[in-house]
C-alpha cells in the first residue's frame, strides 16, 4: 500500500509541472486556443523530445513502458494549465487502443510516428443519437472485394480533424444497438469520402464532426477480433475517464489555489472575503472535494488494468465523484470570485468550463451511476 | 384560502393572451424560444407594440401611463407575457428609474423624462457596480465634484447591461468624501453621449458581449441633472432594491424552460427511449418541478399579502435565492440532456441561431453550455444570494 | 388568488394553538406519551367539545362542513405541540373516507358518535411487505352466508389498538398486486377473531400490528363499491398527507423557533452562536425551506378535492419537498443545539423523530417522486 | 503507487482472521451484527481475549505492552476485526489515556495504571466537555483547588460516555483562575469511587443510557495523580486529539453497514422485486457506496504518508467530515430501507433483541430509527464538524 511516486515519476511530474508553469500561462493559452488547429504544433514537438507521448507504450515500438499512472501525472499537470494539445486524443485514446489490440504491422505502422510527434491519432466511436451508449453504432462497414466500405457518421470526434489517423467504430455485423457485432478500423484521414468539420468546444479544444461516404480501406485495416471491438473500445475509454480524472483533478487543485488567493485579497466590507466563515466552510468543503477526487483519480488509474468488472466498478465511481466535485470546485470558484468569475478575461470559468466538458465526456454521472451499479 | 383564480381575472387573462398572439411578430418569438440573442431594435419593437396597447408600464400610476391593474392581474400580465416567450422588458427606465423618479424627481424630471422610458425612445442604463465595490456597494468611488453648475464625475462602472445601447445611465456617484460612506453617495442622471464618457466591452464566459465598463473623465453633468438631495443616493438605492424585486422569483420563466426541458429531453434518445421517460433523469426533473412548484406557492402567497396590502420585506429574499437556484438548475439540466452536443461551440450559433449552416448536433444544443455558464451571474448579481441570506439572517431572524 | 384565512379559520387557529399553549407543555406532553393509551381521553373530549372532531364533516351527520384547509390549521397547530391524540387517524382518516364513501346507514351510525368523541376509527391499509404499494393486499375477504369472513394481517395501524372501529382493506377478487379487487370493510373492533397488538412509535404515537383471523362481518359492512376501494383509499391517504403536511409544517416552525432562541442565548467562545455567520445562512437555509414547505402544505391542503391527477401530483409535490424540508430542519437542529440536542429530555429531538415519522407515512420521497412524475 | 497489499500483509490479515474466527465468541458477534446493546461484560471479555493474545493495544510501544505493527498492519488488523463485527474497543484507557501516560506521566503512574489498562481490569472515562462547554472546550469551569498534598474538585462533567462503568476518570479541571484560560487547565486522574462523586445518567434520543453527567462535590484527589505538570492539561489535551484520530473514518465499519444495506434491501419488497433492485434505492446506495470509496481511498493515502514517517495533520479533520458524513447517510439509508417497519419502537427489543417474542415487522427493523437519532451525535462530539471545517480553513488553506 503505497501511494507515492518514484522517482522517475516524481521526474516526470515536475519536468511537466515545469513546462506548465513556464509555457502555459493564461493570455498564451488564450491566444493558442484561437489558433487554426488550437494548440501548438511546436509544444507537440516538445512533448515528443521529452518523451511524454511515448510514455505508456512498449519499448519495443519506441515507447517507455510507462502506466496509466504516468499519463495521469502528465495530465494531472496539463490540467493546472488547461493544456490544449491533443494528448487525450492522440495517446491515451488512439495510441492505447491502436498498443492493446492492434496487429504487430498496424503499430509498427503508427505507434513509432506517434510517439515521435510526426503523426496523430483521434478515436471516433460517439454516433448523434447514441448518448452514452457504446453499442449504439450505425455506421456501417461492409466487406466488399478483400476490404471494407465504410458509410456513417461520427460525432464530436476530440481533435479528430487534426488526425491523421482515425480508429472508427463501424457495425459489421447485427442491428443498431447489438453488443456484438461493433469492429474497429484505421482509417487514414486522407482517404477518399473521410470528410471532418472541425470546430472549437465551449473548454477551447477541438471536436469535429466526421462523415464517412464509402470509404474504402483494405482488410489490414481491421483493429483486433471482427465484430468484438465494444470490449476493447470500453477498455480505451475507461483509459480516457482514468486521464481525464486526473485532468479534472489539476483544474481543481489550480481552481482551489486561485480561488483561496482571491479570498485572501479581496477586500469587501474593509476585510478580506476570506475572512468570514461562510467563505472558510465553504473553501473547506472545496478543499475536501478536491482531495477525495484526487484519491479516486489516483485508484482510477491504478485500476486501468485490473479485470473488467473491477475495472469498471472504479472508473466509474471516480467519474461520478469527480463530475460532482468539479461541478462543486467550478461553480463556487465561479460564485466566490463575483462577477469577475463570470468574464471571459479571468481563467477562473475556463477552468470551470473544462471541468464541465470532462462530465460529459465518456458518460455523465448519471450513466457511470448505472454503470457502477451494475458490476455488482 | 382560494388558490383558483377569479372569473375576472380569467377573462383578463384572455384578453392578454388574445393581444399577445394578435401583436407578438413571429420572428421575435422564434429568437426567444430558440434562446438566441436579441438586439436594441428587438427589445424596442416589442417595448412600443405594448406601449401603443397601454400595457408597457403596469406598475406605474396611472396619471402617470400605468394601467391601474391589481397585484393578481399584473401577475398574470406578467405570467402571459413569459408563456408567451415576449422578450423581457428593459427594466432599467421602466421599472427602476421610472419610480425613483414619481417618488424623488422634481416635476421637471418627470416632465423630462418619464415620456421617453414610457415609449422606449430613450434607452437607460443603470450605474452601480464599481471595480472595487460589489456586494460592498456603499464603498464605491467614482466622484462627482460640486464645480458651479455642473458636478465633475470620474470613475467607472462596471457590469453596465446594455450600456452600448444606452442613450443615459443614472448613476450612484460620491458627492462628499467626508460623511459616512453611505451618506456622501448622490443619484445622478449622465447623458451617455457628454465628452468625456467611454463604453468598454466586458465579453462574459459565454463569450457574449452585453456588459461593460463605463468610465468617466472629467464628464461636466448639469446640477439638474441630480435626483433628490445631496447625499440621498443611498436612500434612494434602497428605495429601488423593493422596485427592482418584481417578478425576482422568476416562476413564469422557470416553467417555461421547464417545458423545454421536457421538449428536449423528450427528443433526445437514450438507451432505446427518450431521456424524459428515463428515470434516473426523470427523476431530477421533476425534483427540478417540485422546487417550483414550492417557489410558485410561495410566489403567489407574497402577491396575495401584497394584494391585501402588506408591505413586501425579506421575503424578496427568498424569492431571489430559490428563484435563481431553481434557474441555475434548469440550465444544468438542459445542458446534462445534450450530452456531448453541449461541447461544440459556435458563437454566431449562439447568438443568431444555426440559420443557413447544417447545425452541429441538435439546433437546440448550441446554446444550452454557454447559457448554463452565464446565468451562474444570477446568484451574484442583484445583491448576491450570500448578501440575501446575510438580510435573511438578519432582517427576518434577528440574528 | 388568497392566502388569507376566513375569520372562522382564524378564530379556529387561535383557538387550537391556545389549547397547545396552554395544554401541551412539553413535559405533559412526554408524561401522556408514557400513558397507556399514549394520549389524553380528557383532551380528546375537549376536543370534542371545540367543534374540532366534527370539523370536516357536513352539517348533516354533525359536522361544520369545513374542508381540508380546516383540518390543516388544527393540525399545523398539533404539530408545534406534537399532540399526541388519534385526529388523524379518527377523523382525518377514518372519518373522511366514511364520509366520502359510507352508505347513509354507516355515516349515521357512526359519524356522529366519532365528531362527539364517543368512539374512534382508525384505518388499516397497510400490510407487511407492502412497502407504499397501495394494491399489494393480501387481506382475503370471502363472501360467505351473506356476509363476509375476513383473513389475514394489517401493520402498523395508527391508533388501531384504541380504535372502536377499523376500516380494513381486503381483497375480494384478483390477485394479490391486482389494483381492481380491493375492498374496504367497516369492522367492530370487538368483533371476533380481530386481534391488535399495540405498541409506542418512535414519535411517542401508538400504533398496532393486525390479526384478522375469520372475521366475521355482514354486507353492510363494505364500504363503497365492491372491488372498487383502492380508488377512495388513495383519496383518504392523500387527505392523510395533506394533514401531515399541515403538522410537519408546525413542526418545523417550533423547531426554527427554539433553535433561534438557542442560538440567541447559547455563549461559545464568548459570543452567542448566532453570531457566527455558518449559523446565519444555515438558519437562513432552514427559514426558506420551512416558508417553501408552508406554501406546499396550503397549496396540498386545497388540492385534496381537485381532480384524481392534479391531486395526486399535487399532494406527491407537498409530501416529496416536506419530507426533505422536514429532514434538514430536523438535522440541522438537532446539529447546533449540539450534545444537549441528542438527549432524551429536549424537545428538539423530538419534533425530528416525528418529522422522520412522517417521512415514512403514507409514502416517502422515493414513492412520491414516482408517483409525481406519473401524473404528467 | 501500489495500491495493492502486499504478500506479507496478506499473510497477517490471514492470521489475524483465523485468530478472531477461532476466538471470537458467537453470542457477542449475533449481538453486535444485530446493532443490540452491549454491555461492561461484553465489551471487557472480548477485550481480554485479545489481551491474552497480546493483540490489545497495537499503537503502544512494545516494551510498554504493543505489538510493534507498522500502520498497514494496524489498518489491517482494525478492519478485520470490523469486518468480523467485534465490538469496538472500549478507547478511554487504552488509546486515550495510556499515550497520555507514556508521554508524560511519571514512571509511578505508568507502572500504577498501565498493567490495569492493558488486561482492561480497569475501566476508564473521560472527563472534558461541561455542560456550559461544548466546542469551546477552553471554557471548563470544574476546579480542582490546590490545598496541601491534594485537589479539592467541584464541578461537573457532561456526556461522560460509560461513566456508569468507570472505575477511574481522567479529567481536565481548572487549577487556576488568574492566567489565560487555556493556561489553566490541567489534566488529573480521579478515582470514580471517592466520596462527592456521583453520576446521573442521561438518556440519550434513543432511549438508551450510555453518556453520563458526572458531579464532583468537595472531592478530595491526592496531588500526585495530576499528569504533567500544573497547568499542562491544554497541551496534553491537544497531544491526545492527534491520537483519537485513530480510525477516525471509520471505513471498515460503513463498509460492513453498506453490506449490511444491502442484505436488508434485499430481503425488502418494493413494487414485486427486492428493494435493492430499485433503481431509485440503488442510485442512492451506489452514491454512498461511492463516497465510501472516496474516503477509503483518502483514508489510505493518509496512511501510505504515515507509513512513509510523515505526520498526520488537519487531514484528519477531513477524515471525521466525511466519514461521520457517510456513517449518518448509512443509518438514512437503513431507515428509509424498512418502510413504515421504521416506526415501532421497543425499548427491550432495540437493546436485547426480540429474543423469544415475535418481532414487529422484520426482526432487524427495531435498532433502526434510534440508531440513525443517536448517530447524529458522530457529527456534534470529538470535535463538531463545524470546528473541524475551522482547523481545515484555518490549518491547511490559511484563511
Amino acid at each position: 500500500m503505497d501511494f507515492s511516486f518514484t522517482e522517475e515519476q516524481q521526474m516526470l511530474k515536475d519536468s511537466v509541472d515545469r513546462f506548465v508553469q513556464n509555457e502555459y500561462d493564461f493570455d498564451a493559452r488564450q491566444k493558442l486556443a484561437a489558433t487554426d488547429p488550437g494548440y501548438s504544433e511546436a509544444h507537440w514537438q516538445t512533448f515528443a523530445e521529452l518523451g511524454w507521448l511515448g510514455i505508456t507504450f512498449a519499448e519495443s515500438v519506441g515507447g517507455y513502458g510507462g502506466s496509466a499512472v504516468d499519463s495521469a501525472i502528465i495530465l494531472e499537470a496539463f490540467g493546472r494549465g488547461l493544456v490544449l494539445e491533443p494528448f487525450l486524443a492522440s495517446v491515451v485514446l488512439g495510441g492505447n487502443l491502436l498498443a492493446r489490440a492492434g496487429s504487430a504491422e498496424q503499430q509498427a505502422a503508427c505507434l513509432p510516428q506517434v510517439i515521435e510527434g510526426q503523426k496523430k491519432l483521434a478515436l471516433a466511436y460517439f454516433e448523434p443519437e447514441a448518448r452514452y451508449e457504446l453499442s449504439h453504432v450505425t455506421t456501417r462497414a461492409e466487406f466488399v472485394d478483400g476490404g471494407y466500405l465504410i458509410t456513417g457518421r461520427k460525432g464530436v470526434v476530440l481533435h479528430g480533424a487534426t488526425a491523421d489517423w482515425l480508429i472508427v467504430s463501424a457495425r459489421t455485423a447485427g442491428g443498431p444497438r447489438d453488443v456484438a457485432g461493433v469492429s474497429l478500423f484505421l482509417v487514414d484521414a486522407a482517404t477518399a469520402g473521410v470528410e471532418t468539420r472541425p470546430y472549437r468546444m465551449v473548454d477551447g479544444l477541438m471536436g469535429a464532426e466526421l462523415g464517412l461516404s464509402r470509404v474504402r480501406v483494405g482488410s489490414d485495416a481491421l483493429i483486433g477480433e471482427l465484430d468484438l471491438g465494444l470490449e476493447v473500445l470500453e477498455w480505451a475509454l475507461d483509459y480516457g475517464i482514468a486521464g481525464v480524472c486526473a485532468e479534472a483533478v489539476g483544474c481543481m487543485d489550480r481552481l482551489q489555489e486561485l480561488t483561496l488567493e482571491y479570498m485572501k485579497t479581496r477586500q469587501q466590507f474593509g476585510v478580506a472575503l476570506g475572512s468570514f466563515q461562510v467563505v472558510q466552510h465553504r473553501m473547506a468543503e472545496m478543499f475536501m472535494a478536491c482531495e477525495q477526487a484526487r484519491s479516486l483519480a489516483y485508484m482510477a488509474a491504478v485500476k486501468v488494468d485490473s479485470a473488467p468488472q473491477e475495472r469498471r466498478r472504479a472508473l466509474s465511481a471516480a467519474k461520478v465523484y469527480i463530475g460532482q466535485a468539479g461541478r462543486l470546485l467550478g461553480q463556487e470558484s465561479v460564485q466566490l470570485h463575483g462577477g469577475i468569475g463570470c468574464t471571459d478575461e479571468l481563467n477562473v470559468p475556463h477552468y470551470f468550463k473544462r471541468l464541465t466538458a470532462i462530465n460529459a465526456w465518456f458518460g455523465d454521472e448519471s450513466y457511470h451511476l448505472g454503470r457502477f451499479a451494475g458490476t455488482e | 384560502m382560494e388558490l383558483n383564480f377569479t372569473a375576472e381575472d380569467q377573462a383578463f387573462r384572455a384578453e392578454v393572451r388574445d393581444f399577445i398572439e394578435a401583436n407578438y411578430p413571429i420572428e421575435l418569438k422564434r429568437k426567444v424560444e430558440a434562446g438566441l440573442e436579441l438586439g436594441k431594435d428587438d427589445y424596442v419593437r416589442w417595448q412600443k407594440i405594448l406601449h401603443a396597447k397601454g400595457w408597457i408600464a403596469p406598475k406605474w400610476p396611472v396619471e402617470f401611463g400605468g394601467t391601474g391593474w391589481s397585484p393578481t392581474q399584473r401577475y398574470i400580465f406578467e405570467e402571459e407575457l413569459t408563456a408567451a416567450s415576449t422578450p423581457r422588458i428593459i427594466p432599467f427606465g421602466l421599472a427602476m428609474l421610472g419610480p425613483v423618479l414619481m417618488e424623488y424627481g422634481s416635476k421637471s424630471q418627470q416632465a423630462r423624462y418619464l415620456p421617453d422610458i414610457l415609449s422606449s425612445d430613450t434607452w437607460w442604463a443603470q450605474g452601480y457596480s464599481e471595480p472595487g465595490a460589489g456586494s460592498d456597494l456603499a464603498s464605491l468611488k467614482t466622484r462627482a465634484e460640486p464645480q458651479g453648475d455642473h458636478y465633475l464625475v470620474n470613475g467607472s462602472k462596471i457590469w453596465t447591461t446594455y450600456g452600448h445601447y444606452a442613450d443615459w445611465i443614472f448613476c450612484l456617484v460620491r458627492t462628499s468624501q467626508e460623511e459616512k460612506k453611505q451618506k456622501g453617495i448622490s443619484f445622478l442622471l449622465i447623458d451617455m453621449n457628454d465628452p468625456g464618457i467611454s463604453v468598454a466591452p466586458i465579453i462574459t464566459a459565454d463569450g457574449k458581449h452585453v456588459v461593460n465598463q463605463v468610465f468617466f473623465e472629467d464628464v461636466r453633468v448639469p446640477k439638474e441633472n441630480l435626483v433628490g438631495e445631496e447625499g440621498a443616493g443611498w436612500t434612494i438605492a434602497k428605495f429601488l432594491l423593493g422596485h427592482e424585486r418584481t417578478n425576482i422569483a422568476g416562476v413564469a420563466a422557470s416553467k417555461r424552460q421547464v417545458l423545454r426541458i421536457k421538449e428536449i429531453a423528450g427528443r433526445e434518445q437514450s438507451g432505446g427511449r427518450s431521456l424524459l421517460q428515463d428515470q434516473r433523469y426523470r427523476d431530477k426533473l421533476s425534483q427540478l418541478e417540485i422546487e417550483l412548484l414550492a417557489l410558485e406557492y410561495t410566489n403567489l402567497r407574497v402577491l396575495s399579502a401584497e394584494a391585501a396590502g402588506q408591505q413586501i420585506g425579506p421575503e424578496a429574499s427568498l424569492l431571489k435565492v430559490k428563484g435563481t437556484e431553481v434557474q441555475q438548475r434548469i440550465t444544468e439540466l438542459l445542458v446534462e440532456a445534450v450530452g456531448y452536443y453541449a461541447l461544440p461551440y459556435d458563437l454566431d450559433a449562439l447568438r443568431f441561431g444555426w440559420q443557413e449552416r447544417e447545425p452541429i448536433g441538435p439546433d437546440y444544443a448550441a446554446v444550452l453550455a454557454p447559457h448554463y455558464f452565464d446565468w451562474r451571474k444570477s446568484s451574484i448579481y442583484g445583491g448576491s444570494n450570500e448578501i440575501q441570506k446575510n438580510i435573511i439572517s438578519k432582517a427576518v431572524l434577528g440574528l
